[in-house]
């Protein structure tokens, strides 16, 4: 195995910090439309629904174009809201985190979803009768009954967001040691005559984390499993 | 016949163009076309891609097709050289690499995976401004990536091809032309393929690219032909 | 407790039109299944919306379709004991308990929670996990939970039809001691007369989607009679037993009942069928039934193709079932005197 | 049909260790809940893999670890009649009929499909979605598609628990009706003693994974009859009703028995609880029970704190239960002269 | 909208074929792996499990070269399996569908388990004993009671297909009537002068094809729940 240089070590770090916080920060999102697919009728749910899943459905080139438009300097979002703010977000990695969140983000609210369509109505019910209100009920029952569900959610993000490479290098850029992850740089190795190796060695570390990211969600699917 | 073209993406525009004249002069040929960065394009020929006639953006992946055997080394030519300029938005003022310095963020080319960001980079470093510009530079995936973010203003400018800067700038326009002594000749290398050596046709039109005719075409999209 | 509902509910294949007023501590609605008997619990406490009407209880408009008024359930202090007992799967016991206690306000809280503990013999399982407990304890804790939140009202959904008969009595008591102990006022819901007349005083008889009577518990039962494959069920309350040769012998309205079901409790609820009582017109010499009573027919009523016949047995009564030929050969009517002989094991220990 | 077996199965907090050998047409498997019985059943039809022993059913080998033989469940031909009718939800009532039939080779069709849709009433339904089904209505569609598949031995295992008491008399006849009419040994799994009276001739009672007895229905039934809440119970078949008054009197050991439940079938089974026979020394002038028989104690036996009566009434037998003391008072010895008196409501047709 | 050329058409048709051959495809492999997983108890189930999920987590472009590897004409199936029979995959279309199935291949299986858990198992015994051996079983008792997983997996992997760009580029091209699918087309379109007209017709035409297929694939949800 070839010794990495610091870039690599970067970009490992960098990938594994952009998953983590594209999944954190895309949980409570995925929560709240997961819950309202699962649980409340309303004008435009259909529309949500393809919404949510035209990440699945566009490449995610053409996601990172849409990301670049709405978040750049002349972006809608990016003219209004954030640079009034002081706010850059494209060609940090912060970019690259919004764009590992949204395509990963329709099969996050799937696993969601199905966890949530699992938790008995009946138990939400009773909550609600014992004096919970809505709000309470949804952290004290529906969190911890599709906690299965949510965690499957994470993983699937998380191990998306490893491989992210085409909506991440159109806002993100491909700068080494800001923005550059690991399938980026798998990318710049693959495109050098002599970049084989160290393309098929970070390949195998990004084997490596997903191997532990499944182990490690099988695991916790068994001990939540056993605590029910 | 059939002519399978394997074409760094930069020459798209000018290739398509010069297929279309050479088909209308020779019925019954037609092109199969397959655009791409040149390190793709070069893995997919070994890996036994049906190619006839190949086009590189660079000198490396000619050369690795050479060593592999892939390439008809009789055959290896030069199709066409460019130049590299400095593109930006018009308000924007920049008329020398020294000036490029004072502004907030440059695109260039990965260097590493872009042959165009290579060669601005080899510039920086024999201008010595390198290190000013560290901090400065947003690398892109590809040349027509850095014009994407050149128009928009996500960038002050770009380093990019010149032909690129003409062909594909909406807003930006072409503020200076990189003196050539900063960085080595951009060249376009082409070769008949081993399996295209065989192929009449691809010879024909691989002859008809070196003509003074496909010259004037490479001329009239801002290529450099000698 | 007085509940004042005007409600009316459209599904595909199914409407829900009612109209009543009750007042009481005790109230039973009686009806068939799928008559619409839980439609009006989810209505009732919130959980589903009405196409119109109101609701009001103690004066407290809890929903009107005119004013706009809809209390969610978590305000409505109307307490829910399902069929199971849904206990939170993620929590201990003693979490579940008190799931609805901590969520109260302060000044509603009536009922303590050592005190219900007590009532419902859950000490010993307050820091288990719910999913190792028995049905009826789990039956236990979901009531306790239910009665910790301190509910203005308590709707019992058919509460005991999940669980076999052993357990069903059992829990009856826990049920009655709850709301008796912490004085609140119930809505017994049940298609099950016997329930009904355990749990109940007053009955709201409901079919497909309808108010069809509102009576007590008694008529219903003896309305029902003539119908019923285990007739009239006499429900006696019973206490102090003497201990004799493996046998208990209580005493019933001036004499003695012998009872083979061996109970270590003071006081126990028995039934005895109306099937189960065999009259005699002349004393026997002997008799293998362990109970032979004089008495004095106090009534008699036709139910079906049976003759019903109350019995006063000194200050005891008694209705026990004949067909109207042995009625006729028996020369039954108000103010004879005849024997009824009953099996030591013909009583049922409810409780 | 004769079935040698020696089964060794371990699970973590249970073992099934058995060894045995029946020959019968109706065999009874006995035993409390958790003691194995199911494990038994799957172990048998080759859902699961003992951990060791063999079967042998009829002379073939189904199983044998030590010759590695493992027939797969589709070529053993044992039928299973599970609790629950497990209906295929996407097929017609007619497809779930057919698929073990379109299965079994043609040389061992012994059942055809026309004389079973008579035998267990389900013409009407062939056409149906199983989903609008009754439960009675399912659990036959369920044994007949197990029938089709002409299986050489049917394991029902606890096919009535989950029905209520009407449908169980009803699905017993069915279930007697086709193993009859279409020759099937089967074994029948219950812990219900009434239903191994009813439906075998020989029980092996299990406990615990093992073994415990082997013995017939009858035997069990008079050696549970002190300690079973419902008594013994005697099992009446009874013809050719006469109609008097409402009831209906069937001739009986050379007397006639008057039972209140109104039948229309020439034949049917009663039973009539030990409990509900009430033993009296003299003949009474009037009694509201309208049956007195004449009879003569055959024999006595004790179980647990009751003593068991079997009467002789003309040439029918039935068993009456007393306490000690009123066996004492009624001077009960093999031989005496004696009067029973049972309601015409006390038996209970069971079919 | 602009009035599409012929090319663009052939992208669209093309994209379409690839999507439904390469879910045609992958059906079978996708619900033995799903059966496997869900019934069998084997060796190496956990491997099987990493190896199902990998495309998941690894760029697109990176699993376009690992199929480039092993399909080429040096390739271990391509020399090995491919050329002995004559047939040439890479640079085709059916490249493209190689590529577009391999990508979704982790969602369907997915699906189909999660259809395949709610299997009662009592009906599966219920076949066996009625004579049927498995693979009668599976093809009468599982596969029409799963069908709801299996319909959703198939919608995931023809989503998933519309966008799928990175692995397909490197191992079919990118050529214009042959390989060219939507997302090659846009990608095209975006870097060349004035296609972003085009680009964005492109992906409308991505989002109205999804649209359907969402829409189709609630419509035979709610038919199949129907059915139940
Ligand atoms: N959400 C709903 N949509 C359509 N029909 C419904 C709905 N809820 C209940 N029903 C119908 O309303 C009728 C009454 O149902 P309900 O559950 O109130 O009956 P029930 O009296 O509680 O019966 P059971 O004794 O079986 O519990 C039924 O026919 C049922 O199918
Ligand atoms: N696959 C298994 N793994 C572990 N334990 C098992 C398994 N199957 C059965 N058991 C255990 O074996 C024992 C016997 O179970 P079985 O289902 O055979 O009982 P049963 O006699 O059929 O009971 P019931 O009358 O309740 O149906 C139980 O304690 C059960 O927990
Ligand atoms: O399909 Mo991509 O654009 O390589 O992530
Ligand atoms: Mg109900
Ligand atoms: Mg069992």
């Amino acid at each position: 195995m070839p010794i990495f240089t610091s870039a690599e070590y970067m970009a490992i770090l960098l990938s594994l910090k952009v998953s983590v916080v594209a999944t954190l920060v895309s949980l409570p999102f995925g929560f709240v439309v997961a819950y309202l697919m699962t649980y409340r009728q309303f004008r435009g749910k259909v529309a949500l629904d393809v919404a949510v899943n035209l990440p699945l459905t566009l490449p995610p080139v053409v996601i990172g174009y849409i990301l670049l438009l709405l978040l750049g300097q002349k972006g809608f979002i990016g003219q209004h809201l954030l640079q009034p703010l002081g706010i850059t977000l494209i060609f940090t990695w912060k970019a690259a985190v919004i764009a590992t969140a949204v395509v990963g983000f329709p099969l996050m609210v799937r696993s969601i979803r199905l966890g949530m369509e699992n938790v008995d109505e009946r138990l939400i019910q009773a909550a609600r009768t014992l004096g919970a209100g809505w709000l309470d009920t949804i952290v004290t029952v529906i969190i911890p009954l599709s906690f299965r569900g949510i965690v499957a959610g994470a993983a699937l993000m998380f191990a998306r967001g490893l491989g992210e490479f085409g909506a991440t290098i159109v806002v993100a850029g491909n700068i080494p040691g800001v923005t550059q992850t690991i399938p980026l740089a798998i990318y710049e190795y693959t495109s050098s005559p002599d970049g084989d190796r160290m393309a098929l060695a970070l390949c195998l570390v990004s084997i490596l984390l997903s191997v532990v990211v499944l182990l490690l969600h099988e695991y916790l699917n068994r001990r939540i499993a056993k605590a029910d | 016949g059939e002519i399978n073209l394997f074409v760094a993406a930069s020459m798209r525009e000018v290739v398509n163009e010069l297929s279309a004249d050479f088909a209308m002069k020779n019925s019954g040929v037609t092109f199969k076309k397959n655009y791409g960065a040149s390190g793709a394009l070069a893995k997919q020929i070994e890996n036994g891609a049906p190619a006839d006639i190949f086009i590189s953006a660079n000198v490396e992946w000619m050369d690795y097709m050479k060593k592999k055997k892939l390439a008809d080394d009789r055959s290896v030519a030069t199709f066409a050289y460019n130049s590299l300029v400095f593109a930006g938005r018009p308000g924007v003022k920049a008329a020398s690499l020294h000036d490029v310095t004072k502004l907030e963020k440059i695109a260039i080319g990965s260097p590493k995976s872009v042959p165009a960001g290579e060669y601005a980079a080899e510039a920086f470093r024999k201008a010595g401004i390198d290190k000013q510009l560290e901090k400065k530079l947003v690398m892109a995936k590809d040349v027509r990536e850095c014009l994407l973010y050149a128009d928009r203003g996500e960038v002050d400018g770009a380093f990019v091809y010149k032909t690129d800067a003409l062909q594909v700038a909406k807003s930006a326009k072409i503020l200076f032309t990189v003196p050539q002594q900063y960085y080595p000749r951009v060249t376009y290398p082409m070769a008949l393929t081993v399996t295209g050596g065989k192929k009449a046709e691809a010879a024909g039109f691989y002859r008809f690219l070196q003509s003074a005719e496909a010259k004037a075409v490479l001329a009239k999209h801002g290529f450099l032909v000698k | 407790m007085e509940l004042r509902v005007t409600l009316n509910k459209n599904f595909e294949t199914f409407s829900l039109d009612m109209a009543f007023t009750v007042q009481g501590e005790r109230i039973g609605v009686f009806g068939p299944s799928g008559c619409g008997k839980s439609t009006l619990v989810s209505l009732l406490a919130g959980l589903q919306q009405p196409d119109s009407g109101s609701i009001s209880l103690d004066g407290e408009v809890l929903y009107d379709s005119h004013h706009g008024i809809n209390a969610p359930p978590e305000q409505r202090r109307i307490g829910i004991v399902f069929q199971r007992p849904y206990l939170f799967p993620h929590m201990s016991v003693k979490a579940n308990l008190l799931y609805g206690f901590k969520r109260c306000a302060a000044a509603n809280r009536t009922v303590d929670f050592d005190s219900l503990v007590e009532v419902l013999q859950i000490g010993h399982l307050l820091s288990r996990s719910v999913h190792n407990l028995s049905g009826g304890e789990k039956q236990r804790v979901g009531i306790g939970r239910t009665v910790l939140s301190n509910p203005r009202l308590l709707l019992m959904d058919e509460p005991l039809s999940a669980l076999d008969d052993n357990l069903k009595f059992q829990i009856i008591d826990y049920l009655k001691a709850a709301s008796e102990t912490f004085r609140i006022p119930y809505i017994f819901i049940s298609h099950s007369l016997l329930e009904m007349r355990i749990m109940t005083d007053q009955v709201l008889a409901v079919s497909a989607g309808r108010i069809a009577a509102q009576a007590t518990a008694e008529e219903l039962a003896r309305s029902q009679m003539g119908r019923s494959p285990i007739g009239y069920i006499n429900l006696l309350r019973l206490d102090k037993p003497r201990r004799i040769n493996g046998v208990s012998a209580y005493a019933w309205g001036g004499t003695e009942l012998v009872i083979s079901t061996v109970g270590d409790r003071p006081e126990a609820l028995f039934e005895l069928s109306s099937k189960d009582i065999i009259l005699l017109k002349q004393h026997p010499d002997a008799i293998s039934a362990r109970n032979l009573l004089e008495c004095i027919v106090a009534d008699t009523f036709l139910s079906g193709n049976k003759v019903g016949v109350e019995l006063a047995c000194g200050n005891g009564k008694l209705v026990a079932e004949v067909v109207p030929e042995a009625a006729r050969e028996l020369g039954i009517t108000r103010g004879s005197r005849l024997f009824a002989a009953i099996k030591a094991s013909a009583f049922r220990r409810l409780e």
